[in-house]
């Protein structure tokens, strides 16, 4: 399972990939799963509840706008930790489907002045991982990829309220009840 | 078998102030049972609505979509919308999302009621 | 999506399916991604714990009997919850391997008079599932189809103390705090 | 970043009686840690070791079988080892192992240590 040091570096497997189906009954499900499967690889709590929430924002937008609300389409999610010097070193979570090809540049979210409904997903996406990146699949549907470190301050300083400089995401409170 | 709901929404009235009491999480699949119970809300004319997301321990960009919303309802039939209970967690997507500022947000229920 | 009566019947797609590397540390992960699936599928919170249970149970048998403890063996689970006449009639859940072939008689629980650690978990997995099938896959390793119904009445009676006709895994409480 | 334990055990002693308190949840990955207290709980000889599963919302047959191995640990010693605290779900999990019978299981702390 090592590999030597100059051997060309090889995409890891994935330790979990799920294919579900785009039905949002099953997002609770897989938010968790990735809350907890972050927590066990060592983030903080605070920091698996923002993989947990990313995971979740991006699954919604591509029921909502990929598939356009189908119930019947397919998601692919592979999740691979990485690790360096016996640490983890960040986690690589990257999200498929098979749904409508829209331009990168045409996924940001709404002008956060400009207070109405909707236009969030995106803005929750970029500010709490540390990489965001989605691209056109070449065999058709879309593609994100996002990164997480554990040292990670995304997130963590919200330039909102100016006596306010640690977003409360970061702080390591156990949300559950 | 029923489909129960994904997130229960509890209803207090308080001399006229309803209290919507969410339990549970908010994202894309629980939020449209938010949405009704808030328009619900308003429907009955309360002098001011306010809504305790103490139960609430997770909240995602759906749930803050619904709440924009019933401020918009609020600001049209004149009838203010505070909340409170906010977690740590939850107020940090309001933060993100620059909501914080936004809403009406008190430290308690009796602050929320009263102000 | 809808099928003609008189199609012939196809195997459904599973909503969900899960390939995880033979480690621990994501069991609980999986657990309760099935638990929360199942209660958003309309099972009562008892019966998706009792799925969980199962799944937690068979995963551990397939790290510890089939892959006996190396972390890099692959698992798979499919989850295909299956309808009739608009309402659950049924979750089947199957987990695969690529580890060692055992005969499926060899796969029992110890005798339950005979108290030491260890020779429960198939007892669970049996008790608590409406139907259970080991056999060995043609590729080789192993496969266990389990089948949970929601108005199972699978764990509801433990034989176990005459007063006790009704197994507390099927009454309805919230068990995490 | 060390790793944090899985599950959190705390120890508390009254008059030689030692009371162990997992929080958390007991499966496969998360049973030697309990193992290993119930262990340590036993080389300092208490007059009576007490586990409280109060905290515990998931229990798998990891956790019966280091249970079990801490009968016969009890036995052995000659210590006595009392359960309590068990919710329903976990006297469920007992209960299909047919173990229910085989510990000695109280509904409250107190009558597990005076007993
Ligand atoms: N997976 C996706 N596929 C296609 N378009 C997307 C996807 N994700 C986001 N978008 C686009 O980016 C916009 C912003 O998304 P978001 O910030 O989540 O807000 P909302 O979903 O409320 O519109 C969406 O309106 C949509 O046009
Ligand atoms: N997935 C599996 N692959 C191979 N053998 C298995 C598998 N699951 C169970 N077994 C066999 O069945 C026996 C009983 O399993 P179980 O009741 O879970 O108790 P335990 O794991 O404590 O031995 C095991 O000891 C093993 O021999």
């Amino acid at each position: 399972m090592s590999t030597p040091a100059d051997a060309p570096a090889q995409p890891a497997t994935p330790d979990l990939q799920l294919e579900l189906v785009s039905n949002p009954i099953y997002l609770c499900a897989v938010r968790e799963m990735m809350n907890l499967s972050a927590r066990r690889l060592g983030f903080t709590d605070a920091h698996a509840s923002q993989i947990a929430l990313a995971v979740d924002e991006a699954l919604v937008n591509v029921m909502k706008h990929g598939y356009e609300r189908r119930l019947d389409g397919r998601i692919w999610l592979r999740m691979t930790p990485h690790h360096a010097l016996g640490a983890l070193a960040d986690i690589e979570i990257v999200i498929d489907d098979r749904a409508r090809q829209v331009d990168p540049g045409d996924i940001k979210g709404r002008d956060l002045e400009d207070i109405r409904p909707g236009g969030l997903g995106v803005h929750i996406i970029r500010e709490v991982m540390d990489e965001v990146r989605y691209e056109k699949r070449d065999g058709g549907g879309m593609r994100l990829t996002m990164v997480k470190r554990p040292n990670s301050t995304a997130g963590a300083n919200s330039n909102i309220t100016p006596t306010n400089t640690n977003c409360s995401l970061c702080r390591d409170d156990h949300a559950r009840p | 078998m029923p489909d129960r709901e994904p997130l229960s929404v509890e209803v207090q009235d308080r001399s006229g102030v309803t209290i919507l009491i969410p339990a549970g999480e908010i994202g894309y699949h629980e939020a449209p049972v938010l949405q009704t119970a808030i328009r619900a809300a308003y429907d009955k004319k309360p002098r001011k609505l306010v809504i305790d997301l103490k139960g609430v321990a997770y909240m995602a960009t759906p749930g803050l979509a619904t709440l924009v919303e019933g401020l918009q309802i609020s600001k049209k039939v004149n009838t203010p919308l505070v909340l409170t209970g906010l977690t740590e967690r939850v107020l940090a997507v309001f933060e993100i999302a620059r909501l914080n500022t936004v809403f009406r947000i008190t430290s308690s229920v009796d602050e929320a009621v009263t102000l």
